[in-house]
């Protein structure tokens, strides 16, 4: 939040061309790897970003399993030519907290009870990043999730949004979220109307929250009806390519 | 990887009796749901660092002190200060803490305190720079915490806002090409004084302020924190479990009527009147 | 330490089968013996890296990006670019595949495409200095297995010539003392187009381009790399067992005229006419 | 032992004012930990340092267990804030040492032989250090021992003697061991007569060691006296704070 | 290949006065140190490396082992000391590839199948490194297997080959090394006939290959001969030392 | 975290004969209570190190080799140069020695070796000075135990000082602002001789220089290091067990004794007559 730079254009919308509750075009495909047991790929903007799901498989060493429940491990992982200047392949301080946030909201999804002893491994790999990763990662990591058909209570869908020049925003852009004012992740669930992630930095209101997780919520049923659409295209051709 | 953890089980008759004490309104250690535990705060704990605090929140023992450098500011903020939060869960704090390279719970703390402190402007970086693109004034604090028995986060906020209340830099002096240390000091400015609340959940119930067995049984934590201007700077959701958009809504109000209420306890000993 | 590895037990069936096709001259999945899978090369695939190139040879997919940056040259060579092979096996790509630092596999991958790009003088280094001693361009490539199915080094080498191909470096003006980056790119140039061609061993019999249940059943594989000029600017035996000279001699023969046709598959859409 | 200080007062007394074998004010509490099965906290001077055992418990993994014993696990660690210049918080070779030099002195207390198959975890947390750590440390983990209720031979209490400018000093402060002339720190059971820590570092004849050796004793004595009162203190009042 | 450095005088000859196909001063003894079950010593040139193996032995922790053969540990490390520049004691990459390519070799010739669930644990350790390192240091690593009792399929000796100012040559000094075109480091076992090391690096043409190869057979079989011959010695006299 | 040592199991009879034998004042490989192994030396063992040296003691072997750079002096010593002492318990040397980053015995080592030597004064740090502030010649000791039979504190002092008083240092010259190797050489001057002497104790009976048998069944191990006048400079009990303050004080009176007679056998090739 350094240099002064516009966010908008002289006919109020953003510097690519959206409109404050417009998503950016999005790109979903299941079931595009083939050893993982189940694999998803999003584009989001500039985002290109893969997760894959190995498991449930026996937990080893023993004692990190649970009796009565499935545990789950989750990396979410930047590769290093993903952002503009060469990232350290070494795991972050930031990428250690995503990866415990997105597996948190995973775990809040997945039916555990069903396997215990056993582990499921999630992995987000984000190819190319461009604001909202975690976000898009999410989306993405549920997708592997049912393609690995392991009973889910729901899909959720995420979306970031905030606030820029003291305008509340959806699906924040690299630079949106770079000099704007509020980022606002958020994973939901339609059907069970439940947040499952949720992070906020910068600033807003009581009064800017509200109107911002209103967008969320209609941002996140839009991505969820794509996240659908994808699951049936996977189950009807089978297609796999990134 | 971040792995699933494996909680301490409580027994069943203790989870028992929460729920039955919570479905009455009431906490087991007596409180009411939305009361915060005893708080006192002792200031300048750490003589040999610039600033220190240690905050005890029940039987939650957080110390934090700041260290003064100097350093190479950042490319891309030639005129700021450098502020670095790091937390450490010693292990004599609790047989769960162990010793090694910080965990995803210390650094997900740390991260959580540095957007507190960072969000709300508390420090005015641009203040703690000595000379622009060479030498900037870096902060280092240290959370260490000491005893552990729930709401690390809220307890570590207000160690540190009270810590880098007492904060003393040195002056520095130009000489030619160098700076040259100063046997002179100057306090660091507040410009706010952010609180953290947060809400342990149990079903479409919640706490402020758990303690160690009520953040075990509950379902998930929300954190918050308030800017003196009643606006927030910072949020997050720890652990599994879904949170209603109405439960969140209704954080947001409550947050703020708390927020108040904790700041002028936090804050009594540093807060200009 | 390395450590004998533990490989996937394949079953005994399919091993059977596989040597059994062998003996007649054939491969489990329709080929001939020195035939390779198919190929396909998506150049730019990432339009933020300087360079890249998403290559897959049957289901193993190589993702190679070029990030170039200015560094300090070596001591010993103050006039040359620096060029940093780095392979990443993600555990996406694969069961075996763990998360942490690179395992000897991805170490050994790395070299060996450094070698093969580096020896054959694919790159000019001497043309990425910027000022003699002080500044010179820095490339890294980071190869990104993405999904695993045998002849990792195959597909790196094509997918680091051909991300090497699409690279633009941004021009630099010396001011002063300081050099400072222009809003011009310029394309870096090509001198070979190197391709490596790996074989495993069953036995006496041997097979190009193994696929992965292949390598699992094999003696070993070797790896050899072949420049324009059908020299070689690389060669490693990977795996236990041993190679007859004259296996050996056969082997050089082979990839030359290998080498030629993999040569005009792979970089088809690069290689100037 | 750079430039020129100098360690001693016109009245012959040290700069803090101390006579030559006089101890600095000490304050110690045991009890101060809620979780912990036994802590202790020791001020001495400026020195601040909390201790605190876990144990005994299950040894885990199983090998690191013995048939016949416990095991010790013992960690000396300054905080990054404890010392002039912020120290990192990853172990120096100097904590790795003192990890195992005081582990050593506390194994040789310790009636390991009645809990075979568990281990004992002892930590030592330096939160100011002023000169003298390991020995204040040391008087605070035996206190922790006893705390958790650990049969032990008997306490040990220690001290750093030494010399500077050419004089026996006892319980050196941090100027006297950064510029003075040698520093034996000693750990000492008054019952069974047994000297259970011993280093010493700088230069120091026969006769001076003699005369250290008689000087750490005495003010060993002392602080064993301290260790009991306090330990009668924690079992009369209970009383638990830093 | 920086700089312009003349490997060759004008009689035709190396730098170290040798002919193109000829071998440096080798020494090498057998049983050379006191705890490891087998140890052998090698001098080629100045490199002096040390070789020892521990076992069969249990491997632990049991996943490692395998049912129907032992496994095989192999560490090729350079000692700090044993280049122009301090080298930093922590595995580098490069001797990350040269410890398992070492071992991969050793693998062809251990009769794994007579020890099932065991580790054998080869150490190598370059003391002063000349040139040429991996192949002295499998010579030796494989009497020091046969030191041990470890039955072997053969033994095997290895040299490097290489180009040099366009001539073909045997056993590269480091300066051959440095300055010299390509390098080719081969193990061969003369009974068997078979290559189990192999790798090149620089440019050859297929022609010069197959020379480099034919020399290599030679080399290797002449070093063949001083393995055999200092078994011989190790089991007559059992002397021991480095 | 210190972790106590699971030391390899002596035989009942092993021990027992040990007691036996120490009973009567002997000792299971014939020598006598206060008895040196055989010491040799050998000096210049590494041609490519500025210093070096192998000694072996009984079975225990160690190699010393000192390497020389230039480095930034320390920020409150800069006219001194630098000396680093670093001990690898090399695998090859035992079976309970495992690869990897330095364990706690090893950094004991080292520490212990480097006391003895800084602390006796045996180099003159402030004469390894190039350019004030600037350069000053670094000296990196490297400890390597090749073979491992009880007492490497006081092998490893016998090879630290024998491998620096065969060091030679390379010239420098001031050109401008840089300095330049010159072609020339001088020889490190050691101000000293220090040789350390480790006891091993059974209840109230110690030896001196013990075997890795003795160290295992010993209680206790006491090391002291003594100066050619016979002061000492470091000392350091080693392991659990108490040490009486009448056995410490015999321990001095006996190393100045013994010490005399090692320091005549360990440097009888490099003390000047």
């Amino acid at each position: 939040m350094g240099e002064k730079i516009s966010l908008f254009k002289e006919d109020g919308r953003r510097t690519d061309g959206r409109a404050l509750d417009e998503l950016r075009p999005i790109k979903i495909k299941v079931g595009v790897l083939s050893n993982a047991q189940g694999s998803a790929y999003i584009e989001q903007g500039k985002n290109k970003i893969l997760a894959a799901v190995y498991g449930p498989k026996e937990a080893l060493p023993k004692h990190i399993s649970l009796p009565d429940r499935c545990i789950l491990r989750c990396r979410y992982h930047m590769a290093p030519f993903s952002t503009p200047e060469r990232k350290n392949p070494a795991p972050s301080r930031r990428e250690i907290e995503l990866s415990m946030i997105l597996r948190n909201a995973l775990e809040s999804l997945v039916m555990t009870s069903l396997f215990p002893r056993t582990v499921i491994d999630i992995f987000i790999e984000v190819l190319q990043a461009d604001g909202g990763t975690r976000c898009a990662g999410l989306t993405a990591a549920v997708l592997a999730l049912a393609d690995a058909g392991i009973p889910l209570k729901g899909l959720a869908a995420a979306c970031a949004v905030g606030k820029a020049e003291g305008k509340v925003i959806v699906d924040l852009n690299d630079l949106e979220d770079k000099y704007g004012e509020a980022d606002m992740p958020i994973a939901y669930n339609p059907t069970l109307d439940g947040i499952t992630l949720l992070q906020m930095d910068g600033i807003m209101s009581k009064e800017e929250i509200e109107q911002a997780l209103s967008l969320a919520i209609t941002a996140t049923q839009k991505i969820h009806k794509m996240q659908v659409d994808a699951l049936k295209e996977r189950f009807s051709f089978s297609r796999r390519e990134v | 990887m971040s792995i699933t953890e494996q909680r301490p089980i409580i027994s069943k008759l203790e989870k028992q009796e929460l729920f039955r004490f919570l479905a009455e309104g009431r906490r087991v250690d007596g409180r009411s749901l939305l009361q915060y535990r005893n708080l006192s705060v002792q200031l300048g704990y750490i003589e040999k660092a610039e600033g220190s605090a240690l905050v005890e929140l029940g039987n939650t023992k957080v110390l934090a002190a700041v260290k003064v450098g100097v350093a190479l500011p950042f490319a891309d903020t030639p005129n700021e200060g450098i502020l670095i939060v790091n937390a450490e869960l010693v292990p004599l704090a609790s047989p769960v803490f162990e010793p090694g390279p910080p965990s995803e719970e210390s650094i997900s703390l740390a991260r959580y305190v540095d957007r507190s402190i960072r969000e709300s402007k508390t420090i005015d970086l641009s203040s703690l720079c000595i000379v622009p693109g060479r030498s900037v004034y870096s902060l280092y604090i240290d959370l260490y915490i000491l005893d552990y028995d729930g709401n690390l986060i809220d307890a570590s906020v207000i160690a540190s806002v009270n810590a880098l209340s007492t904060t003393m830099l040195p002056k520095y002096s130009l000489e030619g090409q160098n700076i040259k240390k100063l046997d002179e000091y100057f306090k660091l400015e507040l410009k706010d004084y952010p609180v953290s609340l947060t809400y342990a959940f149990f079903g479409d119930k919640y706490v402020v302020d758990p303690c160690l067995n009520e953040e075990y049984a509950s379902d998930f934590t929300v954190s918050m924190t308030v800017k003196s201007d009643d606006r927030f700077c910072a949020i997050q959701k720890n652990g599994g479990g879904m949170l209603s958009p109405r439960s969140f809504l209704d954080l947001l109000e409550k947050s703020i009527t708390l927020g108040k209420e904790l700041r002028r306890v936090a804050y009594s000993q540093i807060v200009k009147k």
